[in-house]
């Protein structure tokens, strides 16, 4: 799960890290009246779950309050990457003189946090990663010890001598550290992270994504979830103990298992046509999430061709078949349905089929085939 | 022969008396798993499925010499739960759980290794050396005994490859999943090794997905160090970047961790790769020949 | 350093675990009007830093308002072992089934916490490990890891297969933990823990001692600290940097060094004297340092006579001599002095106290010897 | 030969600007130890005692070779500096600081273990190894080249005993004070383990005091390892009982720890035990001829 900017920074605030005063809008007038409060010159930056939103317009200068509502009428209500801005932040403009980039993610394979620490600050961190890699010092924390003050030294050092820098910039990433455990984070950012002109260090931007496996253990972070943000087919797969991911092609994919599904939908790309979703029902699936499932599929007046693609090891392929049964029932289903069931129960699952409109299959090969056929050929 | 898992297993299945645990324990025990105990807090002195049920997992190991640990506990207990198996002495602990926290693996991972144990999981089906025992969920009809060895990040993807194999007439020496976690206890280059040191493993399938830099790593050490044949696939050449699909490894994300990428470094060193499911089994009929095999061995 | 039983309860409450409600008098009249709070039977329970209280009639049962100003009177005001109680706790009286002990402490051996645990409780724990020591489970958590809940169930499971002792203890033990890592502790216990008669637990008394070394860090516990409790030589000793412990024998000792400081005292006693001190003037000293000792040791009517022992390495032998002579001078010293300086500059110490009614010693025995015949011999 | 510290030992001071720093750093120096580097973050670059200064341990390690670090900080920032100097890949770490937090010790202890260096102290005064090295505040000038090893909780009841061993002609392969704190990097064992293996040992003085086992312990090692003979003394004969005696670890608390249960062990194990200092040389004498032993090994 990612939480806006914004709400990155009051954690930040909550354990006595600096950052510019600010606070969020939902219209043009209130980021004119945040403006007159602060103050002097502004940015307003809008609050999406997308990357580059600066390259994108999404973040502007204000010089003061009259602009500042008229940059965020501008951003409100914008486009950026297919999401659309419902909110922006308005924070005082600091005058940054040096900016670097500080984060913590989780490393997979040293299975551990990693420290990333750049004196190329305010840019993408992974176009410098890989173009100038020697521009970037990583560091890995052993979580059994936790990060240790010379360790937060080490990382400061690498990038400034300036006593500032190093006394802000340690605390920053101490921050970091904390934020990213205490709040099950798989990636924390402050990038840039700057010092001003007075010699100052401010945490100007923030970024933070959290595990969505903690949530259950993490009521402040789950509570900051902008619904406004998330799609919300799959947040109903979600509810229903499904796993769902729209995608653009003409075949509506349900499977258990999320390798299985992924395979799937290859398939059917090697067969010239293009999933239409990832659709995970999981194991011991019964009827109902079945339904569901088929209800978030046919939303899609794109599909033209379902694809069930079930191995039953611990799903039964009968469970599966009586839920096919019952939302054809239920929904007034004119797609072709190809249903390839195979493993437990599968004659039992055969029998039920038998006399409906369904179209059986044996392999995965000859039920991406029929599908695609079925829809009108590959696309 | 086999690995990790075999006749010598003697399981504790830890939350034996939930609804998950209890029906696996049942399908392991019928596939002749030697289930020698249960464990469940607070329920210690009952019986469950046949076999008595202790508070403590260190109860278990001293009644019953229980040498391995099935997991089947919400994810909110599962890393107390691989803990607790650990400090009891358990050499080998699958965890069966899905959504495991991702920072309490950090942690466990290490206390595993650094008291020499062997975590399967999380968020995997465990495994099964055909014949002799399963540990996990995998379906066990559809194995065979044999000599293929096949790993796999993914639950029902390995179901659909071992089919096949059965059906070809290519028994396992052992099927394991690993998990779909970004961190897992037992990753592809511990479970190659282990079939490269198992007489019995004549030939593997490795089943990869997009996320992580695992495949990579096994590529290298297939190159480096195996001398049986290897043949893998792939899945989410179609996933979009950015997105989890289902396994909360199963992500692209700065250009990492895409099929492309590991494709390339299996091709690099010399591991076939399987364009679709159905193209492993002839593909590794190519490099292995059981028939040859057997007149070796013999 | 000691905390008294009601200030652990309050960082036992602090962290939600259950004690009987109860507050300090200092008074008589204070612990009528707590009783008449509270409301019903009430224990008055005296608060001085040592065990075996109840023993020494220092901890009673009042069954109202009345009786418990009668008892608080009685209490207030003894001394025990050497102690005058200034406070008493009163709290709710709860209806005792089960008493068991519980307790952490820090392990030298395994240099890690230890939970100690046992159904024999209420009683002293080093009396049931010295005769009955199968009634007690000892586990030491690995402080890289942190006590897990499987680990608070196998020490309660141990003791108890009742839900509510189980439920009961494992909250009180991580509690115990949480208490012990955070406030720096080296011993914390609740003994007894009791489960009253409907069903209920509570932690009816507690102990917290504190790692000295650690109050720097420690504010809110560095604050608990109870003068009345504390020796004042011992507190103005510690004030100026010296280590100084008050013993009952004859000869003063003023030693740079707490091993030498302890051999010099097992001379004195070795040759059939009795220190009336350990002082440890620490190292790299300073003449003021030496006086306030003088002052210290001078203080005690006992003293016959004063040793000097210094060996010095960062200690110079001059800048002790200095002090020494600054002492003489500023001070009525009427006792006689043997000073054995030897190390460090000693031959400039040797010039120095010259002329000076000091005795001088070469060895350590010849200065002890000296020292006692001073004293008027052997006691 | 020695133990632990020689002519090879490289030395970085941590916390070198400091007034302790300063003065040990020019007192090691003179005494001939190799000292290449101090640390002081934030003055990187300057220059202290004829040695360059480091922000980072890591940078002196790399720069200058350094193996060996001495820490003289304060006892909030003593257990960070024991961290950076062993992740910075040091051997050996001498803690000088005295009052460092216990509990922060036993987190410490561990990581020194794990990544196989080792920690001296801390709230010790260091080692010597006459002629060679000196990593400490121990007085170089009562030390003598020779052959027996002193090892003690103490600082200056070692340097009497020293001082004892160099005027009756006993010189010293390494002496070293473990430090007087409850939980120290390198105890008893460990030292008495480095003497009885290192050739140029040919008895060891032992001084212990009330507190702990640790003297049980050793007491237990020479008798069931040790061939060189091993001469003990133990203070705190006269400390009452529940008080701390100046060192944090020297106490003794429910009836353990005391002078007796150390002397009785030290007995058992054939150990020669002194009553009082002055009777340390003369009893090391009745073990041990160092004329003797130089015509045995010559």
């Amino acid at each position: 799960m990612k939480v806006h900017e914004y709400q990155a920074k009051e954690l930040f605030v909550e354990r006595g890290l600096p950052v510019p005063r600010g606070k969020v809008a939902t219209t043009a007038e209130e980021a004119e009246a945040i403006a007159k409060e602060l103050g002097g010159a502004v940015v307003v930056k809008a609050q999406v779950h997308v990357g580059g939103r600066g390259k994108a317009g999404g973040v502007k200068l204000a010089s003061g309050p009259a602009e500042a509502k008229e940059k965020a009428a501008a951003i409100l209500g914008m486009d950026i990457k297919g999401l659309t801005v419902e909110k922006v932040l308005v924070t005082e403009a600091v005058d940054i003189e040096e900016e670097y980039y500080i984060g913590l993610i989780m490393d997979r394979a040293s299975k551990q946090p990693m420290f990333i620490v750049s004196a190329a600050g305010g840019v993408d961190i992974e176009q410098v990663a890989a173009t100038t890699p020697e521009k970037i010092l990583k560091l890995g924390i052993d979580p059994r010890y936790g990060v240790k003050p010379f360790q937060l030294r080490r990382l400061a050092f690498s990038v400034s001598q300036d006593p500032a820098v190093v006394k802000g910039m340690s605390q920053a990433l101490s921050v970091l550290y904390d934020v990213f455990m205490k709040s099950d984070a798989s990636l924390v950012e402050i990038n840039p992270f700057v010092k001003t002109k007075d010699g100052k260090t401010w945490s100007v931007d923030a970024k933070l994504n959290i595990d969505d496996n903690a949530l259950f253990r993490q009521p402040q972070i789950a509570a900051m979830r902008d619904l406004a943000e998330e799609d919300s087919d799959e947040m109903e797969a979600k509810e229903a103990g499904l796993s769902f991911v729209k995608l653009d092609g003409n075949i509506g994919c349900l499977v258990n298992g999320a390798g299985l599904a992924m395979a799937t939908m290859d398939l059917v790309q090697h067969f010239g046509g293009m999933p239409a979703n990832f659709l995970d029902i999981g194991g011991s699936s019964n009827p109902e999430k079945v339904v569901t499932a088929m209800k978030i599929i046919l939303r899609d007046p794109q599909v033209e061709a379902i694809l069930f693609n079930i191995f039953g090891g611990i799903t039964r392929c009968d469970d599966v078949a009586a839920g096919l049964l019952k939302a054809t029932e239920q929904l007034d289903v004119k797609l072709p349905i190809v249903a390839r069931l195979t493993g437990t129960n599968e004659e039992k699952a055969r029998e039920m089929l038998q006399g409906s409109a369904l179209v059986p299959a044996v392999t995965m090969d000859e039920a991406v085939q029929k599908a695609l056929e079925l829809a009108g050929g590959a696309q | 022969m086999s690995i990790f898992v075999d006749n010598n297993t003697k399981l504790v299945v830890q939350g034996i008396t939930g609804r998950d645990g209890a029906f696996h324990a049942a399908s392991m025990k019928d596939y002749g798993t030697h289930l020698v105990a249960g464990v469940t807090p607070g329920k210690g002195g009952q019986e469950a499925g046949g076999v008595p049920v202790f508070n403590t997992v260190a109860e278990a190991v001293q009644e019953t010499g229980a040498n391995t640990s099935c997991i089947f506990v919400p994810p909110a207990f599962a890393t107390d739960a691989i803990f607790e198996a650990v400090d009891a002495g358990i050499d080998l602990v699958v965890c069966i759980t899905e959504g495991v926290p991702v920072n309490d693996m950090m942690v466990v991972f290490r206390y595993v290794k650094e008291r020499g144990a062997r975590l399967i999981g999380p968020n995997c089906p465990g495994l099964i050396s055909p014949g002799q025992a399963k540990v996990g969920i995998l379906p066990g009809q559809i194995c065979r005994e044999g000599h293929v060895g096949v790993v796999s990040r993914s639950g029902t993807l390995t179901y659909e490859v071992v089919d096949q194999l059965t059906r070809n007439g290519l028994g396992q020496s052992t099927c394991i999943g690993i998990g779909g976690d970004p961190i897992i206890g037992t990753n592809f280059i511990d479970c190659l090794e282990a079939f490269e040191a198992d007489p019995a493993t004549e030939a593997v399938l490795l089943i990869g997905e997009i996320g992580g830099d695992a495949e990579e790593h096994a590529a290298a050490y297939i190159r480096d160090q195996m001398s049986i044949p290897v043949v893998s696939f792939i899945a989410g050449r179609t996933a979009p970047p950015g997105k989890r699909m289902g396994h909360a490894g199963a992500i692209v994300s700065g250009g990492k961790g895409t099929v492309e990428s590991k494709e390339e470094a299996f091709r690099e060193a010399g591991v076939a790769v399987a364009v679709k499911p159905s193209d492993l089994v002839p593909l590794l009929a190519e490099k292995y020949d059981p028939a040859r095999e057997a007149l070796c061995s013999a």
